[in-house]
């Protein structure tokens, strides 16, 4: 059937050339009369079942695509250097500082709710994960920091994070005039998440 | 040789300039361009050219160029090399070279027959019609220091803290809402009556207490200020008695304030 | 030898799926160290190599493209393309074989000043390029072929031009000194574009 190989050829040739599907009448008038295109477009798509580029019908017409199960290999991965939003960053300062917490519990340390993706940003960047979940009401997830998170830091484990006293010390706890003469309270309260509270 | 050749006569155009024309000759000398005959070939472009008519003289003006200077080879080529000129070409290098251009302007019209003649890609031959792409995935890195995690962390102390304040504020008595409570007893104390028993009635600690006098006297010093009620003291820091004015005592009397 | 399968499969959906010729090295970072490319590209060729299209190698990388036998019967897909003049085609032929070159080597190869529009057409094609700069008086743009020219003309590289080697034998590469210096007047008129212009 040479005549039959050359038709299959042909097909291969026109279905990977065309810039979109190929229905069966415009093919039956490629190869000409009384062609089995049905037949032949069956053969062809079977030979192709298995391999990296599937014959499929797509919008009423026959086109090649590649095998689905191979798209998480064909994209091709790029690095991106992104910054974290301060809220990202302060939320992860805080699952450090008071893990295991809940979401709810973050919220309340920061006096805001947390926004969409704020989470799912630090859990892309492997510095946060859940950890079980909290009894309860609605048994809310636990959020702790990851190793990848002591690695990138440098810190051996979380009790290396500086604390409250150290940070004050530092000027990183400096509490504006506003805030009068209750900052001991405040420190109190780091201890306890939750107690942040309005 | 003009008989055999009308077409030429009219035809300029038709050659990409005078080596083209000269190829052209030469090839209708039917030997190898390697064997080429340059005098014969002179003779012949000067035939030709002497046989154009109607020669448009700026279409023409390069190939009259070379017809003077295959005249001046022709010349070296017949006549005994002058003695003097040691480093001026003799005529069978100027020859030679003009065979090399021919040769290589040959090779060039060939190579490019040649490359036309390939299996071209839109004509013969096609690439994916519709190439899928390769999809990119972006795969993000951050960065952060330990200094920024530090100071965001402290960031958030300071700012939660402001926003306590913020809240507590309304747990005062305020002015507003003293001169709201004030107003309701307006034209309705018509003896005078010591301020402490307008002071709202759900006491609180201290500060409550002390927010409130403070804002209720200061809505007392409001209301007398627009007329509405008059203030007595009788001692400094003795206790203050207010009432209603004469006329609100009175809505339907005569005038009189007190 | 399923891993291998799948590294054909995914090969072949990597050339169906991208726009341009992929190089080996490129394939390599795409299946891993180690991957023996070439083996893989080879016998991926060898099991297109009777079909209606088939793997080649154009421009440095790997791409698939309809056999080129089955031209006559894909015709009716055929983009048709503006013809070229002689002169276009002539000078396509010396930018190709004697690249680099400057515009005043080709007039004197061609023994007629390059009409305006010639090489526009080509650069318009993506056939040619300006490359750099011939150190000289006037330091003249050096020409040369593009990427396009050899994937239009089937050609993996400039070695592979038709006829190269008996070019070569014959001194014909050589633009030589009768082009450039004793045949004082057309050299001359060569320099000068322009002037000669119908």
């Amino acid at each position: 059937m040479s005549e039959r190989r050359e038709q299959l050829r042909l097909l291969e040739a026109l279905f990977f050339a065309a810039p979109e599907p190929l229905a069966e009448d415009e093919l039956s008038q490629r190869l000409g009369d009384g062609s089995d295109v049905v037949a032949l477009v069956r053969e062809l798509a079977e030979s192709y079942a298995e391999r990296g580029v599937n014959l499929v019908c797509l919008a009423g017409g026959w086109t090649f695509r590649t095998a689905p199960d191979l798209a998480p290999l064909l994209a091709t991965e790029r690095v991106v250097a992104r910054k974290l939003s301060r809220a990202a960053v302060e939320t992860l300062a805080i699952v450090a500082y008071h893990q295991p917490v809940t979401r709810a519990e973050i919220e309340a340390i920061r006096g805001v709710a947390l926004a969409r993706g704020t989470l799912d940003r630090l859990l892309e960047a492997g510095w946060v994960r859940p950890r079980g979940r909290r009894e309860g009401p609605g048994r809310p997830l636990n959020w702790v920091t990851t190793s990848s998170f002591l690695v990138h830091f440098g810190l051996d484990s979380v009790n290396e994070l500086p604390g409250l006293d150290e940070l004050r010390a530092a000027g990183l706890l400096d509490i504006g005039p506003a805030a009068l003469g209750e900052a001991p309270e405040l420190a109190a309260d780091a201890a306890e998440p939750g107690e942040f509270e309005a | 040789m003009s008989a055999a050749q009308p077409a030429l006569v009219l035809d300029l155009d038709g050659y990409e300039g005078p080596i083209d024309l000269l190829l052209a000759l030469a090839r209708e000398q039917k030997v190898d361009l390697a064997k080429l005959s340059i005098l014969a070939l002179a003779d012949q472009y000067l035939a030709f050219i002497a046989a154009q008519t109607r020669l448009c003289l700026e279409i023409a003006a390069d190939y009259l160029v070379m017809a003077a200077w295959l005249a001046y080879l022709k010349s070296r080529l017949l006549l005994p090399e002058p003695p003097s000129d040691d480093d001026a070409p003799s005529g069978e290098q100027l020859a030679a070279a003009l065979a090399h251009r021919l040769r290589l302007l040959a090779a060039m019209q060939r190579a490019g027959a040649a490359l036309l003649a390939r299996p071209q890609l839109g004509r013969e031959v096609f690439l994916r019609g519709a190439p899928e792409g390769i999809p990119r995935i972006d795969r993000p890195v951050y960065s952060l220091s330990l200094y920024e995690l530090l100071a965001a962390y402290g960031e958030g102390h300071r700012r939660v803290h402001a926003r306590v304040l913020t809240i507590e504020a309304p747990a005062l008595h305020s002015l507003d809402e003293a001169l709201r409570r004030l107003a309701e007893f307006v034209g309705q104390v018509p003896e005078w009556r010591e301020l402490a028993s307008f002071l709202p009635a759900e006491m609180r600690g201290g500060v409550f207490r002390r927010s409130a006098l403070a804002s209720t006297f200061a809505a007392l010093l409001e209301l007398t200020r627009a007329g509405r009620i008059e203030l007595r003291q009788d001692r400094a820091f003795g206790p203050i008695y207010l009432r209603s004015p004469a006329a609100r005592r009175s809505p339907a009397g005569g005038a009189g304030a007190g």
